[in-house]
């Protein structure tokens, strides 16, 4: 009769059950179709790019599986750097929002993925798909807030394309955009490097962005002044490799899916667990207050300037000193630390004293907000 | 109009008509379905930090 | 947040599964069903099973809304979407539900059903406004807290001559269901599930009041708890049916009194008899047909009963033949019972209700407690505080 | 009243008027809304680049004006080459259609603008954006076909992205794809390079793409044998350099506006004329009938697999050799000439014995074919 | 291209350019009017002026079916569009027809109007089929060649029953136009338009035979020849009007036997008087009200009438002051005399209907001969053949 | 269906019933609207023929 009950109670622990493989069902290439949830960087999104992307384009540089691949230059000394390269489509619905529009998140979204490879971005190209009956008057203000989020990094738009669909057959404006930057030799960060023992760091709260985007949605209105975080982080990034060259091993911006789906990217990655401390993951009252409202997690809402960082233990007080420092870091915090797992679970220890799964995103949490 | 932390939402109080600018209602699917008894949540709350000194006292023990 | 984070404190925490401790009889084990997802939600979302000792068990209830609902019921909602033309409004976790032809409402949509999420009912009106031309069917479900909302939605369809509106009527009753598991043989006759007591509904009672649960009690000589969602609520109600168990005693608590009165709201009460009526038969998934377990619209509302407004005919649909839903639901058998969790059922590819919403007790489960059965972990894992 | 016909009548030179200046009215920012003709690559697009994207973005590499823009690379010596980017949204409608689809026509497009410049082409980006609903057997169909399109070029796709739309706020799928290649040191090669004297030659014939796609319209449906023509054309201009290093002074792929736009694009862009020979330029027989019944100018017409190419007089014979040798370039031609022109018109002798103008593409003349 | 490429042979071209040099008396100029915008763009295209001698000028009619539309018109198709939610169908050059409010169909279209281009009236009848809970409006425009189609569809929309089909017809008649220009102040008193003969319609005449245009020659004393649309077709019957000019003739000639017969196609006149009738005036962009010169729908086909069925009122609307079509189209003016021709008014963004279509007079002049305009170009650029 | 140069579509012979498989016709917005008599093709290309005959004649002279 125990046995029976044993997911109920905590300890005497009986002879827990084989941890079962894996496995999730394979995609049904034949009668599926894509939904929501393909798009909504969880499992779903993840196991649609390993499928049918990976399976089709399959290549070292893909197979990274960093949100920037790095790449050879082969007419150049490789001893000088390496080339590299990510891309973002964005298709944020409302297009404008509190502290920024889709125009300067385009820049900022590809600015960071290059940055966080640990490269310095250097050439921006964005192509635009825009839908018939678009005011020209948005799509200035969206191209002016563009070009002076590209100014303000640094980083210019160096070439672009302009496609126009038919209305009903498109939102406003898609923009996708190409970063291209240089990796220092010497610098080799990725998703795959994450050891256990490391110190797990964020750069400032938590769930900004996508509490200010949602608080537009037509459906769900609320008045908040929270505003979206969007910015370049890749000063910052220059900061903590600075203060500590070597130390930083994994660096990604928690986008869709939010820090819990960036997270369990890099354990899946590198293969190993994480315990994060819920008190010490900084969330802004109203984001947590809006959560509440809403029935969302904070864990899982997106943020547009915000990094995470897997740092060897011995500098995590060196690189979060230097995150403080800087204007985009001054939150900065150790919000746990890297386990051996060969679940690759991301657990938390909660505020309340208890410990949970963090999991991926599954399904939808929040349509369309990057 | 609620508030909670800042967040200020416009729901409906059809339910509890009584519900005044101030007080605290229970919010379910969009509607106040409820209203928050204060004196009750203070008692509530005392009853757990009753059990904190009794906790408390036999651990000392 | 006030009323909020007062009832999350983790040094309270402690203090009080330390109370459950010394409290609880170390001789027996007490088993407390939690009917409501709420409260499956907040235990495993803060870890509450951790500070309870190991002879208290919690087994989870079918009072998750999303996890209730039929198959058949949720065919109707997408052949009103796919064949009718229907825009079709419903609350988020709803649309993961599997259906028939391994459909959801979320795959009903991609393959080009108008299907909207909706925060409340009353964005189903607007939506009914908004697209006169169009049908617009508001898919209720829920328990006795969102059934007023779906009541005021129809009144107000009617006072404005909403003619484009209707209502698919899920809505289902707690005291219904609650008495059903009771008597169910498992509980009745072969005793094969020890429930101790209950953990009673913290919003549904805000509804009903405290005072529909005295019958089990009585009836039944079982103890229930009122408690809010907040996990304090949960521990603290925990506390209290250990010490009716241990007092051999069986009534109706409520902890949650900063929120339910005896007599709940009276008004929403009022309202909701206005616009339904008893069904007397309803099929909750799991448990089967259930006699006056549910809600119908009455007559003096039938232009927006999407039942007969589109002459539709209920069809039940058995389950995956693996799913241990029904059984889970009846708190009969654990998720990890089940063959398939967590393998071949994920809250990705749910086959059962259960794997849904973050209310149901395998997706609960999977998301929040899975490292408890995985040995490995479980060793550096488990913080217990040990007396 | 002899003048007041004077447009009617060629000869007996009555005093012509002074051309009046080219001004066209600008965009209309605060009341105006995107239109197809936005879209369709003649005068409209060009506007709406000039006067909204420049403005805002504008930089030394945008204001090149190729379709792929030539970088420097900080960190490595630029006596090894330079780098070249280039990015297509493509938005094409049938998604499948006689002789490809949109998936390879992503890889060949960029593939193409990159070599454009000269560059080989080195990697290749990917974003996507897809219409909920969309059956995943047509996406692994076009993704494969992306792939072997990508490993046909040599030219891997190392990173991407996926968003999901919601049904009615998408069509199908969109791809952007950006480009990266490297120039090698001393190859300059823009439409700003044509002088008065040089040869214009095209690789074969025109208007394959567009009637291909055309005929799979549901509305236009007609029955052809003719396939799209899209195809990576980069070792086409390798063969063309290494033919005659240093002559070939302008290539580009006339796709968006056919040919027609594409010579105008470059007139103006060097500020010359052109005269060109109607009886010269390659059209299949069943592209000028297919033009003939839909009133359309195949001149107009997309291509996805041709190039035409400026080049200095004395080697232009060396490059046609050099095309006609390659696979892709068997019916190339020698098809016109640059002139002076301050007008930088595209003129054409007409196979009749007469002379028109051959402007840009005005409005939309075939929605969505690239 | 069998019966095509024969008749754009260069060589021929150049031949038949000699003889009319060599037969049109130097001491004397030669003005042809080409009424219809399928001979206009032959012109433009092939670059027909260049083959003949400077006395011999052809003036652009007003026969391009796009430019005659007056303003008013497309205006009602845009409030079809934009105000009673009709799917609005019509072919592709009328798109871009300015309108009132700085609007035309295409950019109606992107404020949501739902304006869909077809290539035949046969398409709109699809897309009516194809969508039976939609108003499908067909706005037919065009001479006397598209009118059948029209008449066609309308038919058949009343043979199956289509009860959401309707056509906002706007079918003018080539015969009034000519006698409305032959019978312009401008022609009539002052002579300033010196008219020697006509370029008769292709396809029109294909339709209504040449039998119609009898009375002009006979009444005004100017010779009509019709042609083809192939550029040979155009050359060939400038040196017939020469010829016939020379001899002081004034009848109607044939050029197109191929394709015109005296009676015309009698099964398409018949079913045109089936379904259309005489409406007793119609404004023209140009040439304003023109009596008896358009069609309108009979009342045995009322329900497929849009005028009737949406109950519209034609309001007449000035065009842009600038704008010479009018006196373009009467043949008064040419496009270059239009002060903002190539700078405000161009094919991007038209002012007049003249420059909307490539058989409109304007668009034809900016797209194929502006460079005959411009001084430096011209001095490299024309290869006259000099006898 | 006609077929023009290889390219074959679909249109209404409705206005010309009497068209026949290798006719050549007329073509207009979907319809063919008429009929091509290549007798009188044949005599119009004769005469241009003639023209040209009687140019080159001049020509020569
Ligand atoms: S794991 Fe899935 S299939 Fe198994 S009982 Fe739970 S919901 Fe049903
Ligand atoms: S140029 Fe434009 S405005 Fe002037 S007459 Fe022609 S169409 Fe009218
Ligand atoms: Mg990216
Ligand atoms: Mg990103
Ligand atoms: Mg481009
Ligand atoms: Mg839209
Ligand atoms: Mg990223
Ligand atoms: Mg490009
Ligand atoms: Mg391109
Ligand atoms: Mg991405
Ligand atoms: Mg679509
Ligand atoms: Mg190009």
């Amino acid at each position: 009769m125990r046995t029976e009950h044993d997911q109920a109670g905590a300890g005497e622990a009986p002879a827990p059950k084989p941890v079962k493989k894996n496995y999730i069902r394979p995609l049904d290439i034949k009668h599926g179709r894509i939904d929501m949830g393909h798009g909504a960087g969880g499992k779903a999104a993840a196991q649609l790019i390993e499928e049918l992307f990976l399976a089709a384009f399959d290549n070292e540089f893909l197979r990274q599986g960093d949100d920037g691949a790095v790449l050879a230059l082969p007419a150049f000394d490789p001893a000088e750097g390496r080339l590299v390269m990510a891309t973002d489509g964005h298709v944020i619905s409302p297009l404008f929002f509190p502290g920024g529009d889709i125009g300067c998140l385009s820049v900022h979204g590809t600015v960071n993925d290059v940055a966080m490879s640990g490269a310095r971005p250097l050439y921006l190209s964005a192509s635009f798909i825009i839908e018939e009956g678009f005011p020209l008057i948005d799509l200035q203000r969206i191209v002016q807030s563009m070009a002076a989020a590209s100014r303000e990094a640094g980083v210019p738009v160096v070439t672009g394309d302009t496609k126009v669909v038919e209305q009903g057959k498109g939102d406003g404006v898609f923009i996708s955009t190409t970063g291209v930057g240089v990796l220092p030799p010497g610098v080799s960060i990725s998703g795959r490097h994450a050891r256990p023992g490391d110190v797990v760091l964020v750069s400032g709260s938590i769930g900004d962005h996508g509490v200010a985007v949602l608080s537009q949605r037509e459906s769900l209105a609320f008045e908040t002044t929270i505003q979206s975080d969007t910015a370049a982080l890749h000063t910052l990034v220059a900061a903590m490799l600075a203060a500590a060259p070597g130390a930083v091993r994994v660096l990604r911006d928690p986008t869709r899916g939010g820090l819990a789906t960036t997270l369990n990217e890099v354990a899946r990655q590198s293969g190993v667990g994480m315990l994060l401390q819920e008190a010490a993951i900084p969330v802004k009252p109203q984001v947590d207050a809006a959560c509440e409202l809403l029935g969302l997690d904070p864990l899982y809402v997106a943020n547009e300037g915000k990094l995470i960082a897997v740092v060897a233990p011995e500098a995590a007080e060196a690189v979060l000193a230097a995150m403080r420092a800087h204007p985009l870091g001054q939150d900065a915090a150790r919000i746990g630390e890297v386990t051996t797992d060969p679940h690759h679970f991301v657990q938390m220890a909660t505020r309340f004293g208890g410990r949970r799964v963090v999991d991926w995103l599954s399904g939808e949490q929040l349509p369309r907000i990057c | 109009m609620v508030d909670l932390g800042g967040i200020r939402k416009p729901i409906s109080i059809a339910l509890v008509p009584e519900a005044e600018v101030g007080d605290y209602v229970i919010v379910h699917v969009g509607h106040a379905i409820g209203m928050i008894d204060p004196e009750e949540a203070e008692k509530t709350l005392a009853l757990f930090a009753e059990m904190q000194a009794m906790t408390g006292a036999e651990v000392q023990s | 947040m006030k009323y909020i984070d007062e009832f999350r404190d983790g040094e309270l925490a402690k203090q009080i599964g330390e109370r459950i401790r010394a409290e609880a009889d170390p001789q027996r084990s007490y088993s407390f069903m939690e009917f409501c997802g709420g409260h499956t939600h907040a235990i495993s979302r803060y870890g509450v099973l951790e500070l309870l000792p190991s002879n208290v068990r919690m087994v989870h209830g079918p009072g998750c809304p999303v996890c209730v609902l039929p198959i058949g019921r949720i065919d109707l909602a997408i052949r009103l979407a796919l064949e009718r033309d229907a825009i079709v409004c419903t609350y988020g976790d709803t649309m993961r539900v599997p259906a028939s032809d391994s459909l959801s409402l979320i795959k009903a949509k991609a393959r080009g059903g108008d299907i909207r999420m909706v925060y409340s009912a009353a964005d189903a009106l607007a939506i009914a406004r908004a697209n006169p031309q169009r049908e617009v069917v508001f898919f209720a479900i829920g328990f006795e807290t969102t059934t007023p909302p779906t009541a005021l939605a129809i009144r107000d369809a009617q006072r404005e001559g909403l003619a484009n509106f209707s209502v698919l009527c899920c809505h289902v009753l707690t005291p219904s269901a609650i008495t059903h598991i009771l008597e169910s043989p498992e509980v009745r006759q072969f005793g094969t599930v020890p429930i101790d007591g209950f953990v009673g509904p913290a919003h549904v009672s805000i509804v009903i009041g405290s005072a529909p649960y005295d019958h089990f009690a009585e009836e039944y000589r079982k103890p229930v708890v009122i408690a809010g969602f907040e996990p304090l609520d949960v521990m603290q109600a925990i506390l209290m049916l250990v010490r009716q168990v241990n007092r051999g005693a069986a009534h109706v608590e409520n902890e949650f009194t900063r929120a339910v009165t005896p007599e709940g709201n009276l008004r929403a009460q009022a309202l909701v008899s206005e616009v339904f009526e008893l069904r007397p038969s309803f099929e909750w998934r799991g448990l089967g047909e259930v006699p006056y377990s549910a809600l119908k619209i009455r007559e003096a509302f039938a232009a927006f009963d999407a039942e007969r407004r589109f002459d539709l005919a209920y069809q039940s649909v058995p389950d995956n033949k693996a799913c241990e839903c029904g059984a889970i639901l009846r708190g009969v058998k654990k998720p990890t019972d089940c063959k398939i969790f967590g393998t071949v059922c994920t809250p990705e590819n749910p086959v059962g209700s259960c794997m849904v919403s973050s209310e149901g007790a395998c997706a609960a489960h999977y998301t929040y407690g899975r490292f408890r059965d995985i040995p490995i972990v479980a060793a550096t894992a488990t913080e217990e505080v040990t007396p």
